[in-house]
């Protein structure tokens, strides 16, 4: 699995992070908490303003479920309710989209999970936890999961799934499946081993995530 | 914009007065440009430009259709310049109207697209009913002053790292041959604009400015967002090689003696010389890069017959 | 010992000992756990009376929080207030007009809009809008905050400008002070107010606490050097 | 300020109707504690569900395409208070590279292009939800956008509809010496026809295939709506019959010339497609992809919110009610708003799934509660098939 | 490519004008004192535009408000039937609309003493009621007169006009046959002076020859502004006898 993770590339924002996952590569911005506007302010907790951008062409309904996914990964993570009446704006970019846009979002999806995880790290947002996130496909006449497939792989695939889990202590423990959307044509027994082989390289990813945002918080810190 | 960034009155006091004694407050010299990093993505059409802290990545795609009936020889070109709040919270998503938003459109499309950089006639496949439709979508990813001219270098430097796939047209039947399959063809370019923004501050009062004699006006090339937060006035040259003004804007903003705008542009050649001949260079570079992974592809999945 | 810390991660808490929570740190008002919200270093000061726990980290965005010193912008004037900008974009925060030393009914303080000043916040609860003030609130006297005359604002890192403050061995400060002199002002919401009487003097310093932001503390010299030559010497080339 | 008053502080107790307002979410845990829901069904327990037998008005009927409007299928589903129209309508594109072509030259072509991906044998409709709110000309929200997006992603990944089902077998009508017209369609034709040569011609041009358009309108929506709009979408698509299309031989010969600064141009290939009013194919559907869809959430129950009064109700408790448990078919805004962890399924009866999207922001999910409602909705599936009459 | 003669080797054009000669320019001002506080007909060729002031007034929107000076609003309304092919949609938010109310924004903000007038709004609106060619100079021209027939305080005036560039030859003050065959540049000139408060160039011009495009276009300006000036003084003469004549 090539990943690679970047954080506060980008100077305007209070949080930003680059992830590069196979062919994917997502550029994320956070801002906030801010002034909100007056139709996105809630009374008793931080509103999140989530774009998020396709790398050709406008966004469209495609990219409006991606940020309706994103929301409610994001969601159950952020500490809410220690900014009442606040804004947080998070923009994902996509830089290199890695798979064919008109049939499949999986890969964008956990791409921007994961860099959206690394750019709310890097505002200083207050966070109940960490996530991470993979995409999985099982080709056709097979059995096997592939994480993080190609795109030749999506499109050979039998079914496609994307997995998003919350970790706890130490990025060792998970906590709750926060998203999980598995389609295709697939069985029980193919999406148990889905869940069990995601949960696993998941934890792995939670690692990799987390020696980024560790030397990223040791270079900060002069010494 | 959705709101503005807040600059206090001593800055801007110091901001004049630095100028005043030659000085700007990143060091550079008036006329300086800012070093241009031109990175290409692994798909073609992809260049991310850096210009100091300002970054701006374009994406070119393209896709079939029908041509416009009065143009029917004719493809289609677009050009989308949508902000995000990327680039900094002052930036509204997908709001094309503010002014700022509007000015950067229009001279984008007016330095590329209306100046005719991209042979649009090379797009027709067949004419009257197919044609390529080429898109560059500019991503704004960080502000640090200077949008107008990274985009241009952007979208010039995308559309020229660009390939469209190969057809093929056998009478009325257009085969489009995958990218692996025929080598994919690059975009016909017929020159290069390249845009340079002047900005301008008064460090007189502005009875001064109108009626004096003095032109004490300073102008200073490739602002960072702070001096465009706080200049006077602007102007945009676009220019090419061939000593070709493609477009000036200067949409009001502080009154500038002609002569001194004269000189704007001649400094602007200058700079358009150097930035053209780093595109070129770039381009050159990442073609022989790809060549050489290419061959190396090739040798290996060699076709057996 | 520094323990790096992320959002989640196991603190051990000794639940006999009362325990306070600062920055970073956030007690689940349903489960009761003691959870760190951020990605930093954990602080952990263990005494008899209590234990007080913290987590260092960077960011860019402030939020308000009592006792803290503050540059603000003045964005405009209400009957019995200002309202002042701690950074662009965020909340705005008030500035009573009575909460300048010496301050009466008729006596009102003559800040203008655009103005800068210097304060400190006196409440900051999380759903109203929080407080600024410009005295000492205990003597009601003057403590050295108020208006910012002219002089340049440099903004960096909400964790740079704490070391700037509070850590005295931070050799910034010193290195710069060898080659100008100059007034400064330090806001802990990453805006630092700088003044000297040479505008090239400023704009050294101005550019030198930009360039050493996030750059290792070996390699201050060089940048202050590298700047001061820049910006006061005469104009080579 | 008044004078200070005495006042007496008791408890203050509110019919359930009145608590369910000011507090749904603690109306909901003393329901559930109950072992019942604010609408009195069981945990487990789905609503009903029923299709309309009958034809909307302006819908004129299965056995020919009506030339009055241009709906191509049809259905109407309700459930609880909830009804969804489905209506199917289709258009005609032209295909870039041609589906399949007996050009021998261009066979290591297509084989590669074949081979490239397996969705493409599958195409997706395009639907348009629409949640009725009696207003008119608001731009669709957030919720709509997402559901249309879903089930267009659906379609396409659990491959119902495949590529060739949509393609158009091009007829030709002609008028023969007599002037009488005659069309006559690829399929219906001997191998030795002389017209299959005129076909033949056509085909190696150009190809068309349809294009499926589903607006789907919800009235009174009450709780999550994919499970209703993927159900009716499925019913409406399997009532959808596409009407045939023709060329006239006449036009199939145009010829045109355009000229525009100084160059010119014949446009031979005027093609105007018409479709027979009186003819057409049902759609073809893959028999085995198509499922249906439930929805599951899962929530804890408070035990702090508990009526714990009387003694046979604490016994019960004790005994029988786990912490966490599942809820099928999520209704009604309290159950909506508090049950923040929900699991939608699409499968068939057989219980081949084609989605499951699982969504965690409360309680956990734990496999026993995704084996359980799998179990569930594949269940359901079986009853909604049957009753539907799909497995005919 | 045309099948007209732009200019004539004679040095006719078109229009029967020299390189050199502006188009018909008759222009009044007052000509709406109930509907606004200032107001001007411009006439220049065929273009018409009829342009009011209103204010300074109490701003509508609260955004409007600025405690240091006055804010300026423009709105131009091109009307469908201001060309020969009555266009089917309004020309609003289109982005050559919304950047010509920016660049005329941008333009006379610098020009009106806007910090004598805080807390209040300027606006203007323009409509356009037929166009043929150097539209944004005509525009420039209109504020001009109707901000001065206000009594809003400026510095100077502003005068604008749009040159083509025939082969080698500029010719002044296009028309919109010319300016669709040619590059055509718009400048504004503050007052007498040569300074450009506008300079908008949206055609290829090579470089050399930008300077003496320049040159004719800030004495056409300084024509347009002798122009505007007489007719002003005209009207004010005008008024000043029917005033005394009481």
């Amino acid at each position: 699995m090539s990943f690679s993770g970047n954080i506060g590339l980008l100077t305007e924002v209070d949080g930003s992070s680059q992830v590069e996952c196979e062919d994917t590569k997502v550029i994320c911005a956070v801002t906030g908490p801010i002034e909100p506007k007056a139709r996105q302010e809630l009374p008793t907790q931080l509103a999140l303003e989530i774009i998020v951008r396709p790398a050709k062409g406008v966004p469209s309904t495609r990219e409006k479920l991606m940020e309706d996914r994103l929301r409610s990964v994001i969601t159950p993570i952020v500490s809410l309710y220690q900014y009442p009446r606040k804004l947080c704006q998070i923009t994902c970019q996509i830089l290199e989209s890695g798979e064919s846009e008109y049939e499949f979002s999986q890969k964008e999806l956990s791409c921007c999970i994961n860099a959206t995880l690394l750019a709310l790290i890097d505002s200083g947002l207050a966070l109940n936890s960490i996530a991470s996130s993979v995409s999985m496909a099982i080709l056709k006449g097979s059995d096997d999961v592939i994480i993080n497939p190609t795109n030749s792989q999506l499109l050979q695939s039998q079914s496609v799934h994307v997995l998003a889990l919350q970790l706890i202590e130490g990025s060792r423990k998970v906590k709750n499946v926060l998203f999980l959307d598995s389609s295709g044509d697939f069985t029980e027994q193919q999406l148990f081993n889905v869940l069990e082989i995601g949960e696993k390289s998941c934890l792995e990813l939670g690692l990799t995530l987390r020696s980024i945002i560790e030397s990223k918080v040791k270079s900060s810190f002069i010494s | 914009m959705a709101k503005d960034i807040e600059i206090s009155t001593s800055e801007q006091k110091f901001l004049l007065e630095a100028l005043r004694q030659n000085q700007r407050l990143d060091g550079r010299e008036f006329d300086q440009f800012r070093d241009v990093e031109i990175d290409f993505g692994k798909e073609f059409g992809d260049a991310t430009v850096t210009m100091g802290n300002t970054k701006v990545q374009c994406r070119v795609s393209c896709s079939i259709a029908q041509p416009y009936e009065d143009r029917p020889f004719e493809g289609l070109f677009f050009i989308s310049t949508e902000s995000s709040p990327m680039a900094g919270p002052q930036f509204e998503n997908g709001n094309n109207t503010g002014e700022d938003e509007v000015l950067c459109a229009r001279i984008i499309e007016k330095a590329v697209r209306r100046s005719g950089a991209l042979d649009i006639e090379g797009l027709c496949i067949v004419a009257g009913s197919k044609c390529w439709a080429i898109r560059a979508d500019v991503h704004f990813l960080n502000c640090d002053g200077g949008f107008i001219d990274a985009s241009c270098i952007a979208v010039m430097a995308a559309l020229m790292h660009f390939r469209k796939p190969d057809i093929s047209v056998f009478g009325e039947q257009v085969t489009v041959h995958p990218v692996d399959e025929r080598e994919p063809v690059p975009l016909g370019i017929l020159h290069i604009p390249i845009c340079v923004t002047f900005s301008f501050f008064n460090p007189e009062d502005t009875e001064e400015n109108i009626k004096g004699e003095s032109n004490s006006e300073i102008t200073i090339i490739d602002a960072s967002l702070k001096e465009e937060l706080l200049r006077d006035g602007v102007l945009t040259v676009t220019l090419n090689k061939n000593r070709e003004v493609v477009q000036v804007s200067k949409a009001g903003g502080l009154p500038m003696d002609a002569l001194s705008l004269m000189q704007c542009c001649h400094k602007a050649f200058g700079i358009t010389e150097q930035i053209t001949d780093l595109i070129i260079e770039k381009i050159k570079e990442e073609s022989k890069e790809r060549d050489k992974y290419a061959s190396i592809l090739s040798s290996e999945n060699a076709r057996e017959t | 010992m520094s323990v790096l810390v992320l959002p989640g991660d196991n603190v051990e808490v000794d639940a006999g000992k009362p325990v306070s929570l600062g920055p970073g740190m956030y007690c689940d008002p349903k489960t009761q756990m003691v959870l760190p919200v951020n990605a930093g270093v954990l602080n952990r000061t263990d005494n008899k009376r209590g234990q007080t726990l913290y987590v260092d980290y960077d960011s860019k965005r402030y939020i308000p929080a009592t006792g803290d010193f503050v540059i603000g912008v003045i964005t405009g004037a209400f009957a019995d207030s200002y309202r002042v900008s701690l950074s662009s974009f965020s909340t705005p925060v008030s500035l009573s007009y009575m909460a300048f030393p010496n301050a009466s009914k008729k006596n009102r303080p003559t800040l203008k809009i655009g103005d800068l000043v210097y304060a400190r916040v006196c409440s900051s609860e999380k759903e109203l809008e929080a407080e600024i003030e410009c005295m000492d609130s205990t003597t009601g006297q003057d403590a050295g905050f108020g208006l910012l005359d002219e002089g340049m604002v440099a903004e960096v890192s909400l964790g740079f400008a704490r070391q700037l403050l509070y850590n005295n061995d931070f050799p910034l400060l010193k290195l710069l002070a060898k080659h100008a002199q100059f007034e400064i002002a330090i806001g802990l919401n990453g805006k630092i107010w700088l003044k000297s009487n040479d505008i090239k003097n400023t704009l050294a310093c101005y550019k030198s606490i930009l360039d050493c932001s996030g750059k290792q503390i070996g390699e201050f010299n060089e940048i202050v050097k590298k700047n001061f030559n820049q910006f006061t010497n005469t104009v080579e080339e | 300020m008044t004078d200070f008053e005495t006042v007496d502080v008791s408890q203050v107790s509110f019919p359930p109707e009145i608590l369910a307002k000011i507090s749904p979410e603690l109306s909901l845990q003393r329901h559930l504690s109950l072992g019942l829901r604010p609408s009195l069904r069981a945990f487990e327990e789905f609503r009903d569900v029923t299709i309309s037998e009958d034809k909307i008005s302006h819908f004129s009927g299965f056995e020919g395409v009506s030339e009055s409007n241009d709906i191509l299928g049809f259905n109407v589903l309700k459930s609880g208070k909830t009804i969804v129209t489905t209506t199917i309508t289709g258009g005609i594109v032209e295909n870039m590279v041609p589906i399949e072509s007996d050009d021998i030259g261009e066979q290591e072509l297509l084989e590669l292009t074949k081979a490239r991906d397996e969705l493409n044998q599958y195409v997706a409709v395009f639907p348009n939800v629409t949640i009725e709110k009696g207003r008119k000309n608001i731009p669709p929200t957030q919720e709509e956008i997402t559901l249309s997006q879903r089930l267009h992603d659906n379609v396409l990944h659990s491959g119902i509809i495949p590529k060739k089902s949509l393609k158009v077998k091009c007829g030709l009508r002609s008028i023969d010496s007599e002037g009488n017209i005659n069309i006559v369609y690829p399929d219906e034709l001997d191998d030795n026809d002389i017209v299959k040569d005129t076909f033949k011609q056509i085909s190696d041009k150009r190809s068309w295939s349809y294009v499926l358009y589903a607006k789907i309108v919800v009235f009174g929506r009450t709780g999550p709506l994919l499970p209703l709009c993927w159900n009716s979408l499925i019913c409406a698509l399997k009532s959808t019959r596409l009407p045939r299309v023709f060329l006239d031989e006449r036009a199939a010969r145009l010829k045109m010339t355009v000229r525009t600064r100084g160059k010119s141009l014949t446009v031979k290939e005027a093609h105007d497609l018409i479709c027979d009013p009186n003819n057409s194919l049902p759609l073809e559907m893959h028999s085995y992809g198509v499922g249906f869809a439930s929805n599951f959430g899962i929530i804890d129950i408070d035990p702090e919110a508990q009526i714990g009064d009387e003694d046979d109700d604490d016994q019960e408790m004790v005994t029988k009610q786990p912490i966490s448990v599942l809820l099928a078919d999520i209704d009604t805004e309290a159950e909506e708003e508090n049950v923040r962890s929900v699991i939608t399924v699409i499968s068939d009866s057989e219980g081949n799934l084609k989605n499951l999207n699982l969504v965690g922001g409360g309680s956990k999910l734990t496999l026993d509660m995704i084996k359980k409602s799998i179990k569930s909705s594949k269940s359901r599936s079986k009853d909604l098939s049957s009753k539907f009459g799909m497995n005919k | 490519m045309s099948r007209f003669e732009l200019y004539s080797p004679e040095g006719l054009r078109l229009d029967g004008r020299r390189w050199n000669e502006l188009r018909r320019f008759e222009c009044s001002i007052n000509t709406h004192a109930h509907a606004s506080d200032g107001s001007s007909y411009l006439e220049q060729g065929n273009n018409k535009i009829v342009t009011l002031v209103k204010g300074p007034q109490e701003p509508i929107l609260r955004s409007q408000l600025d405690a240091t000076k006055a804010s300026l609003n423009i709105t131009v309304n091109i009307t469908k039937f201001s060309k020969m092919e009555r266009s089917k949609s309004s020309h609003k938010n289109e982005r050559r609309v919304l950047e010509m109310q920016t660049a005329l924004v941008r333009t006379f903000e610098k020009n009106v003493m806007l910090h004598l007038y805080p807390r209040t709004l300027i606006d203007i609106e323009i409509h356009v009621l037929q166009q043929d060619g150097g539209i944004l100079g005509s525009l420039i021209n209109s504020i001009t007169l109707a901000l001065i027939d206000s009594g809003i305080a400026m510095y100077d005036y502003v005068s604008a006009i749009s040159i083509g560039l025939y082969d080698t030859t500029p010719l002044l003050d296009v028309n919109t046959l010319e300016e669709n065959a040619m590059s055509t540049v718009t400048l504004g000139v503050i007052g007498k002076s040569e300074k450009l408060s506008l300079l908008s160039v949206e055609d290829k011009i090579p470089l050399d020859r930008l300077e003496s495009v320049l040159a004719i276009g800030i004495a056409g300006a300084h024509r347009v502004r002798e122009l505007m000036d007489n007719e002003l003084r005209k009207h004010a003469a005008h008024r000043v006898a029917k005033s005394s004549a009481k």
